[in-house]
């Protein structure tokens, strides 16, 4: 075993855009490299997930998975990996909310199906579609089956930190990489398991130089329908739906800065159990009219709703996410320990694992059930038993 | 100790819940299978907690509660579900209950099988099933309710009555009889309101006036009344037991410092103008007045619209004559600012306007009345001293008719019955009868008589010889139509329904009398606005509760009397004030109040300061601290309703009492008792017990 | 034990093979729970196929409380008081505006309107509640259960013929579920 | 039970008249909102021909006396001045719970006076040919049908009313008739079909 901790990355369901802002890192990479074993990075390396199955359990140190789960491969590596990790890391916004994959979860397979070979822009007069298996010259060739709905990684296995954005803002990526990389040394403690990384806990509205005012929207529109924006003034007060209002905080408002509104891909602030739940209350609350006729008129300059308020989160929303966003509502709410800090938030910590820490050394999947933290000021900070020995 | 400080279970894991499960003797059982729920509970709520279920004839007898507090110390329970009636019954007694045993009273949870359950369906095992859901919601509830404490706030001794009408002035000689200080608002230049107008009052025809104004009197002169005439309330700031209240006094031109009120002023003064207020258009008064002569304060006020000196600047001739000097035309408006613990709401009404039903033909047909304007022609201080007698002045009418139900019991202006009406008019007919020998009609669709001693003035009047007809009058007439009324030309035609003959009739009158409905004052709506209460849709204040808390309004501190409230009579306004009076006093003796501790609370650390919830609050809660960019609840003005809670983007405003976690575990237990979770394991202690 | 169910969140017991709704309803403390209180005292009746959640204000409601009860009811109510008579003033409102913009956001989501219904009722208004009740559960009855974990199934393509109920390819994807995992399969099975 | 013309016994069947005559009424009628005030009776300028006034006439159908209700002149003499449904203080639809009950006495053939329905025809027919009423011809028409000894006693009202310009001596045509005869066909045909209860109103 080598003395440097394993790393591991993987893209299941995602753009790849996760892995590039990986590589952004530029120089930092290098100290990444330095200070990390990589033992898996389909993005970047060749390995053979024979390779990763033959690895002893919890032998990798840390994983961050990006991407949702939309077939059995994906299912296989989530569960793969969770296994052999450590920590496993909820990397970006497809892993961690579905993000703009999990808007297929709108549609029916056969839909999505019917989109990809039988539409007006495909050439497929056989009308063929792809088989999960296929014998051909005695060989089977095999292709994953694609999944019901996407799924985020949460709702397929355990999960111990969330990286959220789409992608994760390079210098947040840096900071992760300092937390983790202090956390080896012994100079610092990961937060709670079920903490979100690389973010911060309030919205992108903490982070907008913008001015804000008492609201009330007379009227939404589009950006394009703007002849001048306002460069100071907060954009929804301009009628422009910013998401910024229910997004966490982490990016340094970069889009409102650009006068271009937050779509919201930091996903929902600390403790929300539904992201575009919280955002369409946010707006309706300050619709300016009373009747219902004239609030139609308002509303109706959002033109697309869904798309609206959950690009990024549908998948872990309570409705298109399914039955899995449900339970772990439940869950998520059952294992808050009344008494704890947690259990003053009003939603706490929905939607991801219970807070508790990770403990490296007994981490693994049996120990992901849902369980209730002891009572106590604060759930326990997670040792980080350096692997190979203490640095220096 | 209170048991919610318990030590935890040794697995830390969970809370030790009761259920009690109510039969209300037969009103829960007959429908419930009330011993199933229990056993349901005490097998399936197991992993939530429960330790023990138990049903009992009547759980808010004495001992039923006695029941609770045992097991509350015995069994070391931390959370208690009571499943009966409807909270708004039975909460406060079963939250005593586990007070006196020593645990947190918001840790139980009343949840209601009878009112939204036994009595409501008829399938008894439809009924059993939906009882069981409801203990559910209520078991995964209670986990996670916090112990509370009742926000409590310091009352300020002194209080804002507005309006100075007989509910205005009776409340504020309780309180200030009680040696409290009183702030007395009223519009007009005296305080008296609509019963100094009045001659008699019914059905004892006392003399309005005589019983009135010694009370107005004292009311002037008590040492811990501060009148406020000729003021409004522009502005109210601040919350139950520590209100700001700016009170714009208006100009009078007169400096009461100076004015003794000797009256030369309004005898000098040359500009004469029809008083369309006190004398209801029947009367003149002077440019500078005062309203009546036993007006509280004797200070007259100038009236700037038809002062000549205002006018024209010339005149002049009070400022001339007054022997103080009292007189001054450069006095502006000012704004005074009282501090107030309570507030009470005792603004009166306005008559229902009679020209609105034009079939009537008021302000069209000189001899149709309305009803003030009969109050004071038959006043003996009034305009005709006590004349009845036609808009001419002079010809006494030798047939009156009086019609009932003007502008109320109507869906086309006001649905209510507007209380006094009926009364009112036999009170007519018996003066018209005393002061004149006209024959008297009295068109009416219900006579409504309830009061002491109402009815029995319903048969003086008849045995005074007045006539009723039983029917709604249709219209009056000044026309002629049919050739035998050729007589009648000039007189009044009043076409109604005696719907006892069943025969239409066309009766002809020298005079009617309106007896116009009450409606809230005009600014009704604004009135509400500015002192945070709620108003129907009709405009009349709506009370905390109809039957149970009648002259409490749904805002702390706010209270209500006289017809602010609805239209009531002397008596009852007389009543409402004392009683408004009693509960201010009651929290003034106290000291301090508690608030119910349902709240709003805002994470500093999570909000960002994106003032969406800024504007929601109606009671202007929500303040906005700039520099640091955060919003706060200001708990005090809170009143709990939860809709900033909701609207919060960042889910940084929480709710104590109604928190999100506790609502979704209700919706869980609601909906999913045993839907996706196994029964938990047995635990040994659990038991189920028979009654 | 007597219990005459093992499941308080099942719905109401079905009669004729009637399909019994489960509809969550959020009333609000001084309007529609006392309306509710009131068709108590007065003994009307009504389905027992409505709960009720008591919050202080319809204006308490999240959209998130809807999405949660839509998992397992079959319809959700938001009461309160009339527009000019809220307890709160104007906080009803502000549940208005939330309830067109949820509804719109229901409908994309693939639930029909009449799941997600809202009528005022006065604290004196007892028997318009009922009614409102009574005409709820009818409308719901007849547009049969939503079923939403049952309509997740119906994601999975397959042999499934187009325009196959709900209840078929539900069926067809618990058979999936039970299936060996691709890998061990037979060839003739997943090509069939 | 429709056709008998019967007055039943009221305990039986006094609610099921009430409900009927609702349920012929077109739109809400609000007739059991009566509060039986008498504005209507007061308000109304036939009524001292009426046999019973339009109150007491509600009084009678909630009392379930069908058959003096479909018997009674009240209905025929109404002339839809609309005075009753502006004043009543219920916002009871007078007028047309009058048509109701005269619908279904013509349906029954149940009227105190046979010649009324051939009235109404008379009517109608002018309002197609013509648009709108055209009075000279109509009381023309009807007594010459029915009562021709008595069209001499008439006649000096008759020439009063052509004089003073109260009644037109020849008919006045309304632009478009064809466009409204289209409407009055389609009404029937909706009426054929049941479906006049679902046009909106």
């Amino acid at each position: 075993m080598s003395a440097k901790p394993r790393l591991a990355m993987y893209w299941a369901a995602a753009c790849g855009g996760c892995d590039i802002a990986v590589l952004n890192l530029g120089e930092a990479l290098v100290e990444v490299g330095s200070r990390f074993d990589v033992v898996f990075w389909p993005a970047v390396m060749d390995a053979k997930y024979a390779d990763v199955e033959a690895m002893p359990d919890a032998s990798i140190d840390i994983t961050l998975f990006c991407g949702g789960i939309r077939n059995d491969e994906n299912e296989h590596l989530a569960h793969l990996l969770r296994a052999k990790s450590k920590i496993l890391v909820a990397f970006g916004s497809c892993a961690s909310e579905g993000c703009i994959p999990g808007l297929a979860n709108l549609s029916t397979l056969d839909e999505i199906l019917d989109a990809s070979y039988a539409n007006e822009t495909t050439d497929n007069p056989d009308g063929v579609r792809p088989v999960p298996a296929w014998r051909e010259n005695g060989v089977t060739l095999r292709i994953p089956t694609l999944a019901p709905l996407l799924r985020t990684l949460d709702q397929v296995v355990p999960v111990d930190y969330t990286v959220p954005g789409c992608p994760p803002e390079t210098k947040r990526i840096e900071d992760v990489v300092e937390l983790v990389g202090k956390a080896l040394d012994g100079t610092a403690v990961l937060p709670p398991r079920g903490s979100v990384l690389g973010a911060g806990h309030s919205t992108v509205c903490d982070e907008c130089a913008r001015e804000r005012n008492v609201k009330k929207i007379g009227a939404f529109r589009r950006v394009t329908e703007i002849a001048t924006i306002d460069p100071t003034l907060c954009l929804l007060e301009q009628g422009i739906p910013c998401n910024g209002p229910a997004t966490r905080d982490g990016c340094g408002a970069l889009c409102p800065a650009a006068a271009a509104p937050c779509i919201g891909c930091y996903g929902p602030a600390d403790g929300v159990l539904d992201y575009g739940a919280r955002l369409m209350s946010a707006f309706a609350s300050v619709v300016d009219a009373d009747e219902p006729e004239r609030i139609e008129v308002i509303l109706d300059g959002i033109a697309d709703p869904v798309g609206q308020f959950y690009r990024f989160s549908l998948a872990s929303s309570l409705l298109r996410g399914g039955r899995e966003a449900m339970d772990q509502a439940h869950r998520g709410r059952a294992s808050a320990p009344v008494g704890s800090p947690a259990a003053n938030h009003p939603a706490p910590r929905l939607g991801r694992t219970p807070p508790s820490a990770p403990m490296l050394d007994v981490l693994g999947p049996q120990d992901h059930v849902p369980q209730r933290a002891p009572t106590g000021p604060e759930p326990p900070a997670p040792t980080l038993e350096p692997v190979g020995g203490p640095a220096r | 100790m209170s048991a919610s400080n318990l030590p935890a279970q040794p697995d830390g894991a969970r809370e030790r819940i009761g259920v009690y499960v109510c039969h209300c003797g037969s009103n829960i059982a007959a429908t419930v299978d009330v011993e199933a729920v229990r056993d349901w509970s005490a097998e399936h709520l197991g992993d939530r907690g429960v330790v023990v279920a138990r049903d009992y004839k009547f759980m808010c007898a004495s001992t039923g509660q006695e029941l609770i507090e045992q097991d509350i110390k015995e069994l070391g329970l931390t959370r208690v579900v009571v499943a009966a009636c409807s909270p708004h019954m039975h909460e406060k007694t079963f939250r005593g209950a586990c007070r006196r045993a020593g645990l947190n009273p918001y840790l139980c949870e009343l949840v209601s099988i009878r009112e939204q359950d036994s009595w409501v369906h008829t399938d008894r095992t439809a009924a059993t099933a939906k009882a069981e859901a409801i203990v559910a919601g209520g078991v995964y509830r209670v986990a996670h309710s916090e112990a509370l404490e009742p926000f409590r706030v310091p009352i300020d001794p002194a209080t804002l009555v507005v309006g100075g009408g007989i509910a205005g002035i009776s409340a504020a000689l309780e309180i200030a009889d009680a040696g409290f200080p009183v702030h007395l608002v009223e519009r007009e230049p005296s305080i008296g309101g609509h019963m100094a107008q009045f001659d008699k009052t019914f059905p004892t025809l006392d003399c309005a006036a005589c019983i009135l104004t010694p009370r107005m009197v004292t009311a002037g002169m008590h040492q811990n009344i501060t009148l406020h005439t000729w003021s409004e309330v522009t502005d109210v700031a601040g919350y139950v037991g520590n209100f700001t209240v700016t009170i714009k006094h208006r100009a009078r031109y007169v400096d009461t410092a100076l004015c003794t009120g000797c009256g030369i002023c309004q005898e000098k003064c040359p500009s004469k103008v029809v008083d369309t207020r006190y004398e209801a258009g029947l009367g003149y008064r002077k440019g500078v007045y005062t309203p009546f002569p036993q007006a509280v304060p004797k200070y007259p006020v100038i009236d700037v619209e038809n002062c000549i000196y205002f006018e024209k600047g010339t005149c002049g001739a009070c400022k001339k004559l007054c022997p103080t000097g009292a007189i001054d035309f450069d006095q502006k408006d000012e704004e005074v600012t009282v501090k107030v613990g309570n507030i009470i709401i005792a603004t009166g009404f306005e008559l229902f306007d009679a020209r609105r039903v034009e079939q009537y033909g008021y302000g069209r047909m000189p001899n149709v009345f309305t009803s003030l304007e009969f109050e004071r022609m038959s006043n003996a201080a009034g305009p005709t001293a006590g004349r009845i007698v036609l808009r001419d002045g002079v010809t006494e009418p030798k047939a009156v008719g009086i019609v009932h139900c003007v502008g109320s019991r109507d869906r086309n202006y006001n649905n209510y019955c507007s209380a006094i009406c009926c009364m009112q008019s036999l009170k007519f007919a018996h003066l018209v009868r005393e002061h004149t020998d006209a024959t008297v009609y009295e068109f009416y669709i219900d006579i409504r008589a309830p009061g002491k001693a109402f009815d029995e003035f319903y048969q003086r009047v008849m045995e005074e010889g007045s006539v009723f007809v039983r029917g709604r009058v249709a219209a009056i007439s000044d026309t002629v139509r049919l050739p035998d009324e050729e007589a009648h030309q000039g007189r009044l035609i009043v076409s109604v329904e005696d719907t006892l003959a069943g025969v239409q009739r066309r009766i002809p009158v020298d005079m009617v009398i309106l007896s116009s409905g009450l409606e809230p004052a005009t600014d009704a709506q604004e009135v509400a606005r500015r002192f945070g209460i709620t108003c129907s849709a009709d405009g009349w204040v709506i009370e905390r509760h109809p039957k149970l808390d009648p002259v409490a309004t749904m805002t702390e501190g706010v209270f209500a009397a006289g017809c602010a409230l609805g239209p009531r009579d002397i008596p009852a306004s007389v009543a409402n004030g004392a009683a408004a009076a009693a509960r201010v006093l009651a929290r003034i003796q106290e000291g301090e109040l508690a608030l119910e501790p349902i709240r709003a609370t805002v994470d500093q650390e999570r909000c960002s300061g994106c003032r969406i919830c800024n504007d929601l609050c109606p009671y202007s809660a929500i303040v906005y601290h700039g520099w640091e960019q955060v919003s706060e609840v200001n708990p005090a003005l809170c009143q709990g309703c939860g809709v900033c809670i909701a609207a919060c983007p960042a889910g940084a405003i929480s709710g104590s009492g109604f928190s999100d976690v506790q609502i979704l575990s209700q919706i869980d237990g609601l909906l999913t008792a045993l839907g996706g979770a196994p029964p938990g394991p047995a635990v040994e202690e659990r038991e189920a017990v028979p009654a | 034990m007597s219990a005459t169910t093992a499941h308080a969140g099942a719905a109401p017991a079905a009669k004729d093979g009637r399909f019994e709704p489960v509809i969550l309803a959020f009333t609000c403390n001084w309007c529609s729970y006392r309306a509710a209180d009131l068709a108590g005292t007065a003994r009307m009746k009504y389905p027992p196929n409505v709960r009720l959640v008591r919050l202080m204000c319809s204006g308490r409601v999240d959209p998130a409380f809807v999405m949660r009860a839509f998992a397992d009811a079959d319809a959700v109510i938001l009461t309160g008081c009339w527009p000019a008579d809220c307890h709160y003033r104007i906080q009803n409102v502000k549940a208005l505006r939330r309830f067109i913009l949820l509804r719109r956001v229901l409908e994309s989501m693939g639930i029909e309107p009449q799941r997600f219904q809202r009528f005022y009722a006065s604290a004196a208004e007892g028997q318009q509640l009922a009614a409102e009740f009574d005409r709820i559960v009818e409308e719901v009855r007849a547009l049969g259960p939503l079923d939403w974990a049952g309509r997740h199934a119906a994601f999975v393509p397959s042999a499934t013929p187009p325009g196959a109920g709900v209840g078929e390819a539900r069926a067809a994807a618990e058979a999936r579920a039970a299936a060996p995992p691709p890998a061990e399969r037979e060839l003739a099975e997943v090509t069939a | 039970m429709p056709g008998s013309g019967q007055a039943d016994p009221p305990s039986v069947r006094e609610g099921d008249f009430l409900r009927e005559v609702i349920a012929a009424t077109a739109g809400d009628s609000r007739l059991g909102c009566c509060i039986q005030c008498g504005t209507c009776g007061g308000s109304c300028p036939s009524a001292a021909d009426m046999d019973h006034t339009p109150r007491m006439l509600f009084a009678m159908i909630r009392a379930g006396l069908r058959g003096e209700v479909l018997r009674s002149t009240t209905p025929w003499m109404c002339v839809s001045c609309y005075f009753c449904a502006v004043r009543c203080p219920q916002e009871v639809h007078i007028p047309d719970v009058m048509y109701a009950v005269k619908a279904i006495a013509t349906r029954e053939g149940v009227m105190p006076d046979s010649t009324a329905p051939d009235f109404s025809r008379t009517f109608v027919s002018n309002i197609h040919r013509y648009g709108r009423s055209y009075e000279v011809g109509l009381a023309a028409k009807h007594y010459i049908r029915h009562y021709p000894l008595r069209l001499p006693g008439m006649a000096p009202m008759g020439i009063a009313m052509v004089t003073k310009g109260r009644m037109g001596f020849a008919p006045h045509r309304i632009r478009g008739v064809a466009g409204l005869r289209a409407i009055l066909a389609r009404a029937e045909e909706l009426e054929r079909d049941g479906a006049t209860r679902e046009v909106p109103a």
